[in-house]
């Protein structure tokens, strides 16, 4: 079976985002105001051949915390569609 | 929970002991998370200064010996030369690119907080075998996090080393030297004094990041939330872009005299660099704890006061000058904020460390100043040479059978580390005559204040070699002294000062306690002998790879300076015909 | 009067000092033009120079071509001043719109310190006019997102009106056609991801970035009559 | 009104995207095999007060344009909900 994965890895909770920050002090002066709370991460898309949804989902699991991010500094979210064969 | 708060803070309870009779009443939770921060084997070197004592370190040329954030020396033409080497081992171990770039991040603080602009770094690494995949992982990230913050914070990297072995499989080691240079009369100390004094708090938010040990006061019933103990990362996020605005701000709060101290915030954040700046002037300070601007809501005195969060200053201004420092601070967007006033000392001369919810509002917490980075007992803890010592001296290269093909092995040991050094911005301010490659970067010297070129150079080496210290620490170092001042000599430089980063494993075992000792008598006679002074350093315990303690590894920075560049030595290119002489035995 | 050259300091630039000791090795006046002033302060020629603006967050070069001084760096453009972006500077100018194309992260993912050689495509333009078609400079390059790109169709403009000025004999960075700088349609602007004030003393291993600053320095003294 | 907005900043079709070639090459030494087609692109998150749906969309989209993206190379995705009141 093929899957779609989309990943976005972010930042834990508590660890600094200056990239968040950087680009939500520069809105207001482009005039947008009422931007807040700015968050920058990474988004990793792919399809994954599996035989089923709970092992394509147990080894993008594996792949994340192994290469795609480092725990320590970064939570991700993973979401997994069931997708047109390649 | 059983463990007394103390233990689980990491202080043992003859040290416990000792803050309570120090403060004359147990201390409150907040007092004890400062001690236990201050009092860390990191930020106190209680197992190391007894040993450092021995080092020479005076020199005439010596404007500022350790003790500083760095050292200082005179380099003529009324120019000065601040230089310091730190590690960066345990945290690159774990988030290598942000372990490597916070390190950087550090280092060139404890140099601009001396009035000097960072001009160069190097950054002598050392990593397991590259056939080892996290090895691998570890090597990668490390130099990128070294090229991301270094190239982007804008100051070139010059050198350094690379080393691969098995000792440091699962403890890297990631030093990292800075030298800057400063107009002799820019020099500042990180002093307050004068009561009434402001203390300035510049630059990023403080966050829940690096809290370390301190943590477990959330869970010993300090925050309502069980799990938060282990939501707080321990590694922290670098931010170059802040760090380059520190920079220009707080050199041009320095040009313009607006500070009377600075001093930058470490491993033990807030509560180390108030409780450093108050007690080297011989002051007091009261420190508003609400007044420092979170990351955070919600976020406890004790983790405002031990949080290490990057890229923060604290700046000791006269009261008629905090608009100006103010105003210098917003046009380079470094945010500002007054958390702190210099106190005078009481009737006994015992300047109070107190943290207020307010300054007008309840006393947190109130401790002598200077408790928390003198008081701290000192260690001379039990060495022992290590028990395989003979086997290690007798191991006999002459028993081993003799190479088929030495070429090939020779070639075969050379490292081509232009991967690392491509990485790395090394011409940045149109100084680095030699570039990664040769045997010590050369720099030009220019006038920091007005550019003028001298003429002359600065020369600078790392050096290390973990191979001879586990065979002979003493001789070893010593060596490795040698080494340096053969490269700055095949440059064309005399040496002016050592500085170290003594990496070494567990002091709790009595052989890494040797081997320290040794390796600083070693490098002490060999400094002596040459009359080159150590202007400073950094102790690395605790390294330690897969339950083993890792080759002892002082790693020796060294700073030359070249009078004529025009007239240096022509290098190593080899001319055709030309003869090659060995000088020496 | 020697040529007044104005050098654009965002927060996070880096090389400004650097282009100014060059223009002043080479006999002009260099000043710092402070990103948040809304005037050029009548210099005769900009330079915007390299760095990380802004941290680089973002993209390079997003923020700070918001920056007030860049209408009035675009206004001295359009008036036919000479404007040379270097690294940043150039990641800067195709972000605000006066260069086409853009600069992505470099083939090989990493970030690139060291020499190069530069091949003179065309004379015509504020960086090239004291150089011959032909020249190899040998210039450094210090980025990590120096990978020029472009659409098909900018392409073909580009090499039709041989604005391609600059381009590298051995592509590090995977820039597509090879390219290392380009001109504007009016050859006023320029930009180029190499470093030529860093090319000015062979005693840091090449001079011959003079050449191409030395045409910065003849544009803004009005020597070169613009076609 | 509050929104919470997701933007996907992703490569434009036939621009190259190396970093997700370099994953894609990678993964396999690490015992991943099925993974095809990785794509690595940026994911923006923040918060934004507008007067209602169709304005903070314009808005939105607005600032990709002009500012969050570079529609030489990139192409957007964007996702709004309403949100909680901060
Ligand atoms: N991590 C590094 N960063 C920058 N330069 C490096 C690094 N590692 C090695 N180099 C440079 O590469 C050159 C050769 O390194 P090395 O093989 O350790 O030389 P040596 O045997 O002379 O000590 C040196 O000039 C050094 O500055």
């Amino acid at each position: 079976m093929i899957f779609e994965v989309h990943i976005e890895v972010r930042h834990r909770a508590g660890v600094a985002d200056p990239e968040g920050a950087t680009i939500e002090r520069s809105l207001p002066a482009l005039g947008f105001d009422g931007v807040r709370d700015v968050h920058v991460g990474k988004s990793i898309r792919f399809t994954l051949e599996a035989t089923d949804e709970a092992s394509a989902r147990s080894e993008v699991e594996d792949m994340c915390a192994r290469f795609l991010s480092n725990p320590v500094i970064e939570d991700v979210e993973i979401h997994l569609r069931e997708g047109a064969a390649a | 929970m059983t463990e007394p708060l103390h233990r689980s803070l990491g202080l043992t309870d003859d040290e416990a002991t000792e803050i309570e009779k120090i403060l004359g009443r147990p201390p409150v939770p907040l007092e004890l998370a400062m001690y236990a921060v201050m009092w860390s084997e990191h930020c106190s070197y209680k197992s190391s200064k007894i040993h450092l004592k021995r080092l020479p370190t005076e020199a005439e040329w010596v404007l500022v010996g350790p003790g500083e954030n760095a050292g200082v020396v005179d380099v003529g033409d009324g120019i000065a030369a601040a230089i310091r080497i730190e590690s960066h081992n345990h945290p690159s171990a774990i988030e290598p690119y942000q372990g490597a770039a916070t390190g950087v991040g550090g280092i060139l603080r404890d140099i601009f907080t001396m009035g000097a602009r960072p001009i160069a770094i190097m950054d002598p690494l050392r990593f397991g075998p590259l056939d080892d995949a996290r090895s691998r992982w570890i090597a990668e990230g490390v130099v990128s996090g070294i090229s991301g913050y270094g190239n982007s914070v804008g100051v070139p990297t010059v050198g350094g080393e690379t080393v691969f072995d098995a000792t440091y499989q699962g403890n890297p080691l990631v030093n990292v030297l800075c030298l800057g240079v400063l107009p002799q009369d820019r020099l500042v100390l990180a002093q307050a004094t004068g009561a009434g004094n402001l203390a300035i708090l510049l630059g990023s938010t403080t966050g829940r990041d690096g809290i370390g040990g301190a943590s477990v006061l959330a869970s010993a019933g300090f925050s309502d939330d069980e799990a938060d103990a282990d939501k707080r990362p321990s590694v922290q996020m670098g931010d170059p872009f802040e760090e380059k605005r520190l920079i220009e701000a707080c050199l041009e709060l320095l040009d313009a005299k607006l500070v009377v101290g600075i001093q930058d915030l470490g491993a033990a954040g807030l509560s180390g660099a108030t409780s450093e700046t108050a007690s080297r002037g011989g002051m007091g300070m009261d420190v508003d704890v609400s007044a420092v601007p979170v990351r955070e809501a919600d976020m406890e005195p004790f983790e405002i006061m031990t949080s290490e969060s990057q890229e923060r200053m604290l700046a000791i201004v006269e009261p008629p000058d905090a608009d100006r420092v103010l105003e210098i601070c917003a046009r380079w967007e470094v945010q500002a904020t007054v958390i702190g006033k210099v106190t005078p000392p009481d009737a006994d001369g015992v300047g109070w460390l107190r943290i207020l919810d307010g300054f007008d509002g309840e006393e947190l917490a109130k401790i002598p100043a200077d408790s928390l980075h003198e008081d701290c007992p000192m260690y001379d803890r039990p060495r022992q040479a290590p028990a395989d010592l003979g086997a290690r001296r007798s191991d006999d290269p002459s028993s081993l059978a003799a190479p088929t093909d030495p070429g090939a092995d020779l070639v075969g040991m050379l490292t081509d580390t232009t991967w690392v050094s491509s990485q790395y911005d090394h011409m940045l301010f149109l100084n680095t005559v030699e570039p990664p490659g040769g045997d010590a970067a050369v720099l030009r010297l220019k006038h920091p204040g007005t550019g003028e070129d001298t003429g002359r150079g600065l020369a600078l080496t790392t050096d290390g070699n973990h191979r001879w210290c586990a065979v002979d620490p003493r001789a070893g170092t010593a060596q490795t002294v040698a080494e340096g001042m053969l490269n700055l000599a095949v440059v064309g430089a005399r040496p002016l000062a050592v500085v170290n980063c003594l990496n070494f494993g567990n002091p709790e075992h009595p052989e890494v306690m040797w081997q320290l000792s040794e390796s600083i008598d070693g490098m002490g006679e060999a400094c002596s002998a040459f009359g080159i002074p150590v202007i400073g350093g950094n102790v690395s315990l605790y390294n330690e790879s897969r339950g083993a303690n890792i080759d002892p590894s002082p790693v020796i920075g060294m700073l030359g300076v070249i009078d004529r560049l025009d007239r240096r030595p022509p290098g190593v290119g080899l001319v055709e015909g030309g003869r090659l002489v060995l000088l020496g035995a | 009067m020697s040529a007044r050259v104005g050098v654009v300091l965002f927060p996070g630039s880096n090389c400004e000092l650097d282009v100014i000791e060059a223009v002043r090795m080479l006999g002009g006046d260099g000043e710092i033009l402070w990103h948040g002033d809304r005037t050029t302060h009548g210099v005769d020629a900009v330079v915007v120079p390299g760095g990380f603006a802004h941290g680089d967050y973002l993209r390079p070069g997003a923020i700070a071509r918001f920056s007030p001084v860049m209408d009035a760096v675009a206004d001295h453009a359009r008036e036919g001043g000479p404007v040379v972006g270097i690294c940043n500077g150039f990641q800067v100018l195709t972000e605000a719109g006066l260069l086409p194309g853009a600069l992505q992260k470099n083939r090989g993912l990493k970030f690139m310190c060291g020499m190069t050689t530069l091949r003179v495509e065309s004379t015509d333009s504020a960086l090239t006019s004291a150089a011959n078609v032909g020249d190899e400079l040998r210039v450094p390059i210090n980025h990590f997102e120096g990978n020029y790109t472009c659409s098909p169709e900018t392409l073909a403009e580009l090499k039709g009106d041989e604005r391609v000025v600059l381009r590298y004999v051995d592509n590090p960075n995977g820039s597509i056609d090879d390219i290392a700088g380009i001109c504007s349609a009016e050859r006023n602007v320029v930009g180029l991801m190499p470093h030529p004030e860093r090319a000015m003393s062979d005693l840091l291993g090449s001079a011959d970035g003079r050449t191409l600053l030395q045409s910065v320095i003849d544009a803004a003294s009005g020597a070169v009559v613009r076609s």
